[in-house]
C-alpha cells in the first residue's frame, strides 16, 4: 500500500486555553494524530497574518489558529480581534485559490482536551484527500 | 572560464582573540586556507569574508603581507554577517575571496616618517601597514602611532600597543577621562593637534569613523601637511568587491576596486558622498 | 552576409532552430509586450517594444551563484560549497530593438574588463540576438539618436532585420548570426540591388521620425560635474516615490545585490544568489552602522543621472543610456530624464 | 470636472500670506498633456496648476514624505502643506488622520470635485485612440470626453474611458476639505464591486491559475508599495532588505531581523509579499487604484485590495476613509462578528 500522505499542520495555540487543552489531552493519554507542529503563543490575537502566509510558504499543508472561547480571553479582547483579522485572512486565501479547508480556526478552552483531539482529527481527515500543499510552498 | 571571482575559497579559523567585550565587541580572527594555499596581497587591501547562510562582509586584512602562516582580520560586531562571525569558534569554516582594493602605496614612502592616526576599529587597516613598516624599520624614517577610542575598553591591540612603545612613539587617547588613565583625554583630532607632528618628509595615514577622518584631515591641514601627504581609506558598503554591483561609488570611482585607499589630494576632487 | 527573408517564411526559419530556446515578443494585454518562449503558432514581429528589455534574459532578476550545504556524519560536520553556472542552453531572442541590443553591448563592457563576470558571460555567449530595426519609433519617448544610438544601430546584435513590407532585409553581423542563417539556409533568398537600396531608404527614413531629442548630450557630462551640490536635485526629485521601476526596466542598468538564501537552517542548506538592485532604495548604500552616503531622494536621482551621463562617459567614453524611453513612460510620477537633463544644462550655463 | 480658477486664487492667497509651506498639485508633465505631481512654492507659479481627467495620482502619498522630511529638520517649519485632492484622495487623508499619522493642522486641503466624470485609464485611452496621439483631453457638456489628437477631435462617452475605480467611485467630491471647487454631484454607481465579479465567478483552481500567472511576473520593484499613501512604514516587515537602522540599533537586532521572504522574485514569495500587503490594507485601502496603475507589468493588484474592501463592508459593515473618529477595522470588533468558520 503506497505510504499514505501525512499532512503537516502548523497549529498556533494560545497559551492560556488551547495549549493547556492540548496538554490536558496529552496528560489524559488521548489518542490523536501526530501531524501537528504546535507553536504556543500568548494570545490568538497576537497571530499576524504574515505567520499564516509564511507557514504555508515554508511547507505547511494546513494551519490552525486556536484560541480561547469568546469571553474567556486572558487579555479580554484578544480573541475578538483574532476572529475579525483571521476571517479576512481566510477570505483572502480562498480568493486567491488556496483550498479553503487548509486554514482553520477553533476555540478550545483549557478543559476541552477531547475537543482539541476532535479538532485535530477532523482537520487531518479533511486535509488527507487534498494532498500536499504545493500552491504557496517555496519550491527552489 | 578562468577562476570564478564570486567563488570564495574555504578557510579555517585557527585563532580567535577577544579584543573588546560588550556592545561594540571586537574580535581578531586568524585564518588559514583549507587547501594550504597563500593569499598574495598588499597592506591595506581587504577581503570578502563569507559566513554561509548569513552573507558576506568586506573586512580589511590587518596582518602584514610579510607574515606568511596566517591571515588576520579584526572585526567589530555591527550587523548580520559580523555578528555571525563573532559566534564562530576555532576550527569553523568560512569563505574568503579577494584581495580587493588598491592598498597603501608604501613602496614610495621609503625613507619617510610615517604617522598612523586611528580611531576605534580604524586601527585594523592601519595595523597591516604598521607591522610591515616595523619589520622593515631601517627602510623608513620615524614611525608614530596616534590611536584613540571611546573608552579604554574599546582600544584594540591594547597589549600590542603597549609593547610598541619600546620601538616607536605611541600616543593613545580616550574620549572621556577614566580613573587610572594617564594619557591624553579627548578626541583623536585633538590629540593630533596636541602632539603637533611635523609635516617635513612625513606621510600620515588615518582610518576610523567618517566624522573622525574629516576632522583629522582638517587638523593635519592646520599643521601644514600637504594634501598628497595625507592618506585615508573610504569604507563604503560593498557587495561584489570588483566594481560591478554599483553601490560603493564616489563619483566615477568604485571604492572597492579603485580605492579604498585615497590620498586627500585625490579624495578632495571626488564628490563628498562617503 | 546579406539575405532576404519573406515574412511568411519566418516560422520555417524558426522551425529549423531546434537546438535553440527561442524567445519572441508576446502580447500580454492592452498593447504590452514581453519576451516569452514561443509555441510555433504566434510568430510575428509586429510589435512596439517589450516592457521588460532582453536584459532580463542576459542578466536575470535571480541568478544562482553557488550552493552551500552542511552534511553531518556522526559528530563530524563537513561544509560543501558548489559553484552553479547557468545551464548549457543556446538561446535566440527575436525582435530585439537596436537600443536594447546597444544596452547589451554596454553591459558587455561593464561585465568584462579586469574582472570578468562568468555568469553574465555564460548567458551572453550562448545567446544570439536577432534585431529588428525600428521603421517607426515604437514609443513617443524614444530618443536613441541623442545618445549616439539609432533606430538601425548594430552594436550588440548578431543579425539585423529591416522591414521592407512583405519581407525582411537580413544582415548577419557576427559568427553567431551566420550560424543561425546557415541553420535555415533554404528559407533565405539572395538580395537584389534594389532590396539593398530599399533597406537603406527605410533606415534613412526611420532616423527622421525620432521625435524626442536631448540637445548636446556630451555637454551635459561636463555640466553634471559642476552640479553636484546644486539645489536642482532636490526640486526635481521632490515627486520621486523611491520605487525601482526606472532602474529595473532600464536595459542598461546593471546594479545587483548578493544574498544568501536559506532552504533550511539546520542542517544548513541554501544558495548564494544575485538579484537586481536599484540605487533608488535607501539600503543600496546604507552602512550597517546606519550611516548612509546617499540618504535622500535627491542624491539618488543625481546618482542615476550622473552614472549614466557622466561617470560612465568618463570611464568608457559612452553614454550608459540608450534612449529607449522606458524610464520616462513607466515612471508613476512622470519624472522625465530628458526634462531634468535639459534643466541641468540651463542651470549649468 | 470643476474649473479650478477659484482654487488657484485661494492658492495664490495662501502662498502670498505664507499660510502654507508649499502646495502639492497637478501640473503638465513632460509629454505636454498628462498631469504630474508638482510642488508650488511661489504664488506666480500657481498658474501652472491644472485639473483635468489625467490627474490620476493620489497626492496624499507626498504627505508621508513631508512628515519624514519635517522629522529630520532641526527647526521644522510648522506651517501646514497645501494639497489638491480628489474625492478618493481625500479619503486617504481621512485614514491618515484616523491613524494619527498626520494632524489635521498639518494639511490645508483644496478639494476638487470630479462631478459626473473622473480620471481616464491610460490603457483604455490607448486602445480607443490606436495610432492617434492625444494632445489634450477635456470633459464635454453632455457626458463625453473631448480629446483632440494629431488626427483631429475624438469624442468618447465618459464611461468607456473612466478608470475602473471611478466607475465604482464612492466619493465624487472630497469628504474633507478646507476649500471645495466644483459642486457636490454624485455619479450613480449601480455595482460598487462590479469589477470583482469576473474573478469571483471563477472556480478555485481558475482563480489560483489567474493569480499565479499574474504574481509570477512581479519583479519586486515595490512601486505598488511606494506609490501607496497607506504604506508609510519606515521598515516593511515583509521586505528582506530595508531596515530602519538608528545609531542605537544593536548588532543583535540587526542580525536577528527575520527575513520572512528572500529578495529574489520567486513566485511563492511574491504571493507572501502581495498577500501581506493586501491584508495590511484591509479596511484601510480607499481604492485610489494607484498600485495597479504604477505596476510596470500590469499586475491587477487593485483586485486584491478591492476584495478585502468588499469583505470589510459585507462582513463588518466597515468602509475606510469616511470618518476619522472611527477606530480602524482591525482594532475594533462587534459581538456579532461572523464566526461560522470557527470550530
Amino acid at each position: 500500500m503506497a505510504e499514505e500522505f501525512e499532512p503537516k499542520i502548523v497549529a498556533f495555540l494560545c497559551k492560556w486555553c488551547s495549549s493547556a487543552g492540548s496538554d490536558l489531552a496529552g496528560v489524559s493519554r488521548m489518542e490523536y494524530p501526530a501531524n501537528v507542529v504546535p507553536i504556543q503563543v500568548m494570545c490568538s490575537g497576537s497571530i499576524s497574518p504574515l505567520y499564516v502566509f509564511s507557514a504555508f510558504n515554508k511547507g505547511a499543508d494546513g494551519v490552525l489558529v486556536s484560541g480561547c472561547h469568546p469571553g474567556d480571553c486572558h487579555y479580554i479582547k484578544g480573541n475578538f480581534y483574532a476572529r475579525r483579522r483571521l476571517k479576512m485572512v481566510k477570505q483572502l486565501l480562498e480568493y486567491i485559490g488556496l483550498e479553503p479547508q487548509r486554514f482553520q480556526m477553533s476555540w478550545v478552552s483549557a478543559a476541552e482536551g477531547t475537543k482539541y483531539t476532535q479538532v485535530i482529527k477532523d482537520f487531518v481527515k479533511e486535509l488527507k484527500p487534498l494532498g500536499p500543499q504545493t500552491k504557496l510552498r517555496r519550491t527552489t | 572560464m578562468e577562476h570564478n571571482l564570486y567563488l570564495p575559497k574555504l578557510a579555517e579559523i585557527t585563532g580567535i582573540k577577544e579584543e573588546v567585550a560588550g556592545a561594540r565587541a571586537i574580535k581578531t580572527f586568524r585564518t588559514a586556507f583549507t587547501n594550504g594555499t597563500r593569499l598574495e596581497y598588499r597592506c591595506g587591501q581587504c577581503a570578502m569574508l563569507s559566513v554561509f547562510g548569513k552573507g558576506e562582509a568586506m573586512i580589511s586584512i590587518s596582518s602584514s603581507p610579510l607574515v606568511k602562516d596566517y591571515l588576520q582580520f579584526s572585526i567589530l560586531k555591527m550587523g548580520r554577517v559580523t555578528t555571525a562571525l563573532h559566534e564562530l569558534e576555532v576550527g569553523d569554516i568560512i569563505g574568503i575571496r579577494g584581495p580587493y582594493g588598491n592598498g597603501f602605496p608604501i613602496e614610495n614612502w621609503k625613507g619617510k616618517n610615517i604617522i598612523f592616526i586611528g580611531g576605534g576599529i580604524g586601527l585594523a587597516p592601519i595595523w597591516s601597514v604598521l607591522q610591515t613598516t616595523l619589520l622593515q624599520k631601517n627602510e623608513y624614517g620615524e614611525l608614530t602611532l596616534i590611536y584613540g577610542a571611546r573608552t579604554s575598553n574599546d582600544l584594540v591591540f591594547r597589549q600590542e600597543c603597549e609593547d610598541l612603545k619600546r620601538k616607536m612613539s605611541v600616543f593613545l587617547s580616550i574620549d572621556v577621562a577614566e580613573p587610572g588613565w594617564n594619557e591624553f583625554v579627548g578626541f583623536v583630532p585633538q590629540n593630533v593637534l596636541d602632539k603637533k607632528p611635523s609635516p617635513s618628509n612625513t606621510v600620515a595615514i588615518t582610518c576610523g569613523p567618517p566624522i573622525m577622518i574629516k576632522f583629522v584631515i582638517k587638523a593635519l591641514k592646520d599643521l601644514h601637511f600637504e594634501d598628497g601627504q595625507i592618506y585615508t581609506t573610504v569604507e563604503n558598503k560593498m557587495k561584489c568587491g570588483i566594481g560591478k554591483c554599483g553601490r560603493c561609488n564616489i563619483g566615477p570611482h568604485y571604492v572597492c576596486k579603485d580605492g579604498p585607499v585615497y590620498s586627500w589630494a585625490e579624495l578632495k576632487n571626488l564628490p563628498q558622498e562617503y | 552576409m546579406e539575405k532576404i527573408l519573406s515574412k511568411k517564411a519566418l516560422p520555417q526559419w524558426v522551425k529549423t532552430l531546434t537546438s535553440y530556446k527561442v524567445y519572441f515578443p508576446k502580447k500580454d494585454k492592452d498593447e504590452r509586450w514581453n519576451y516569452a518562449e514561443i509555441d510555433h503558432e504566434d510568430i510575428n514581429l509586429a510589435f512596439l517594444n517589450t516592457t521588460l528589455p532582453p536584459k532580463k534574459l542576459l542578466f536575470p532578476q535571480k541568478e544562482l551563484f553557488l550552493e552551500f550545504a552542511k552534511t553531518a556524519d556522526g559528530d563530524q560536520e563537513t561544509l560543501e560549497v558548489k559553484e552553479i553556472l547557468p545551464d548549457e542552453q543556446p538561446v535566440v531572442i527575436f525582435g530585439v530593438r537596436p537600443c536594447d541590443a546597444r544596452a547589451a553591448w554596454l553591459l558587455d563592457k561593464v561585465f568584462a574588463g579586469e574582472f570578468t563576470d562568468p555568469y553574465y558571460w555564460k548567458r551572453r555567449n550562448q545567446t544570439t540576438l536577432v534585431g529588428l530595426a525600428c521603421d517607426t519609433p515604437p514609443w513617443e519617448n524614444c530618443f536613441c539618436l541623442s545618445v549616439e544610438g539609432s533606430p538601425c544601430s548594430e552594436e550588440g546584435l548578431d543579425i539585423l532585420l529591416t522591414d521592407l513590407g512583405d519581407k525582411y532585409f537580413v544582415k548577419s553581423l557576427t559568427e553567431k548570426g551566420a550560424t543561425l542563417i546557415r541553420a535555415g539556409k533554404k528559407v533565405f533568398q539572395n538580395p537584389k540591388p534594389e532590396d539593398q537600396k530599399r533597406a537603406q531608404a527605410v533606415q534613412a527614413e526611420s532616423v527622421k521620425k525620432i521625435k524626442r531629442q536631448l540637445k548636446d548630450a556630451r555637454a551635459i557630462s561636463s555640466t553634471l560635474k559642476r552640479m553636484f551640490d546644486s539645489p536642482l536635485w532636490d526640486e526635481e526629485s521632490m515627486s520621486c516615490i523611491r520605487c525601482g521601476i526606472c532602474t529595473y526596466l532600464c536595459p542598461s542598468c546593471h546594479c545587483f545585490d548578493i544574498n544568501d538564501e536559506l532552504e533550511s537552517a539546520s542542517p544548513l542548506k541554501g544558495n548564494r544568489v544575485r538579484t537586481w538592485d536599484t540605487c533608488q532604495f535607501p539600503d543600496f548604500t546604507m552602512h550597517s552602522s546606519g550611516h548612509n552616503p546617499r540618504p535622500e531622494k535627491a542624491s539618488r536621482l543625481r546618482q542615476r543621472l550622473c552614472h549614466k551621463f557622466q561617470y560612465f562617459v568618463e570611464t568608457y567614453d559612452k553614454f550608459q543610456c540608450v534612449g529607449c524611453g522606458r524610464c520616462i513612460s513607466l515612471c508613476p510620477v512622470g519624472i522625465d530624464i530628458i526634462k531634468v537633463l535639459e534643466k541641468v544644462n540651463q542651470h549649468g550655463t | 470636472m470643476a474649473k479650478i480658477e477659484d482654487l488657484k486664487e485661494e492658492a495664490k492667497k495662501l502662498l502670498r500670506e505664507g499660510k502654507v509651506k508649499y502646495i502639492i498639485g497637478y501640473g503638465v508633465g513632460g509629454n505636454g498633456w498628462t498631469a504630474v505631481p508638482v510642488f508650488i512654492k511661489k504664488p506666480e507659479d500657481v498658474d501652472g496648476l491644472i485639473w483635468d481627467p489625467t490627474c490620476v495620482h493620489n497626492l496624499a502619498r507626498f504627505l508621508v514624505d513631508e512628515k519624514r522630511r519635517k522629522a529630520k529638520e532641526k527647526q521644522p517649519d510648522a506651517r501646514p502643506v497645501g494639497i489638491i485632492v480628489k474625492g478618493c484622495d481625500s479619503r486617504a487623508i481621512v485614514v491618515l488622520l484616523q491613524e494619527k499619522f498626520i494632524d489635521r493642522k498639518d494639511v490645508y486641503i483644496l478639494g476638487v470635485s470630479c462631478e459626473k466624470a473622473g480620471v481616464v485609464d491610460d490603457k483604455k485611452l490607448a486602445k480607443k485612440l490606436k495610432e492617434k496621439k492625444p494632445k489634450k483631453i477635456e470633459l464635454g457638456d453632455n457626458g463625453q470626453f473631448i480629446i483632440d489628437t494629431d488626427g483631429g477631435k475624438v469624442e468618447v462617452p465618459v464611461e468607456e474611458l473612466l478608470a475602473e475605480r471611478c466607475l465604482e467611485c464612492k466619493a465624487n467630491f472630497p469628504v474633507i476639505y478646507d476649500v471645495l471647487s466644483g459642486d457636490k454631484t454624485k455619479r450613480a454607481v449601480d455595482k460598487p464591486f462590479g469589477s470583482l465579479e469576473k474573478i469571483e465567478a471563477l472556480s478555485s483552481e481558475e482563480r489560483w491559475n489567474f493569480w499565479r500567472a499574474e504574481l509570477e511576473k512581479c519583479i519586486r520593484c515595490y512601486a505598488c508599495r511606494s506609490v501607496c499613501p497607506m504604506c508609510y512604514c519606515d521598515e516593511c516587515v515583509v521586505d528582506s532588505i530595508n531596515m530602519a537602522v538608528a545609531a542605537d540599533t544593536s548588532a543583535e537586532e540587526k542580525a536577528q531581523k527575520i527575513k520572512w521572504i528572500q529578495r529574489s522574485s520567486e513566485s511563492s514569495e511574491n504571493f507572501v509579499y502581495h498577500l501581506v500587503r493586501a491584508i495590511h490594507l484591509g479596511g484601510r485601502c480607499i481604492d485610489c487604484g494607484e498600485c495597479e496603475r504604477a505596476c510596470p507589468l500590469d499586475i491587477p493588484l487593485r483586485f486584491l485590495n478591492k476584495k478585502l474592501e468588499k469583505e470589510a463592508k459585507d462582513l463588518f459593515g466597515y468602509e475606510a476613509g469616511f470618518d476619522s473618529s472611527l477606530p480602524a477595522l482591525i482594532s475594533c470588533f462587534k459581538d456579532d462578528d461572523p464566526e461560522d468558520f470557527i470550530r
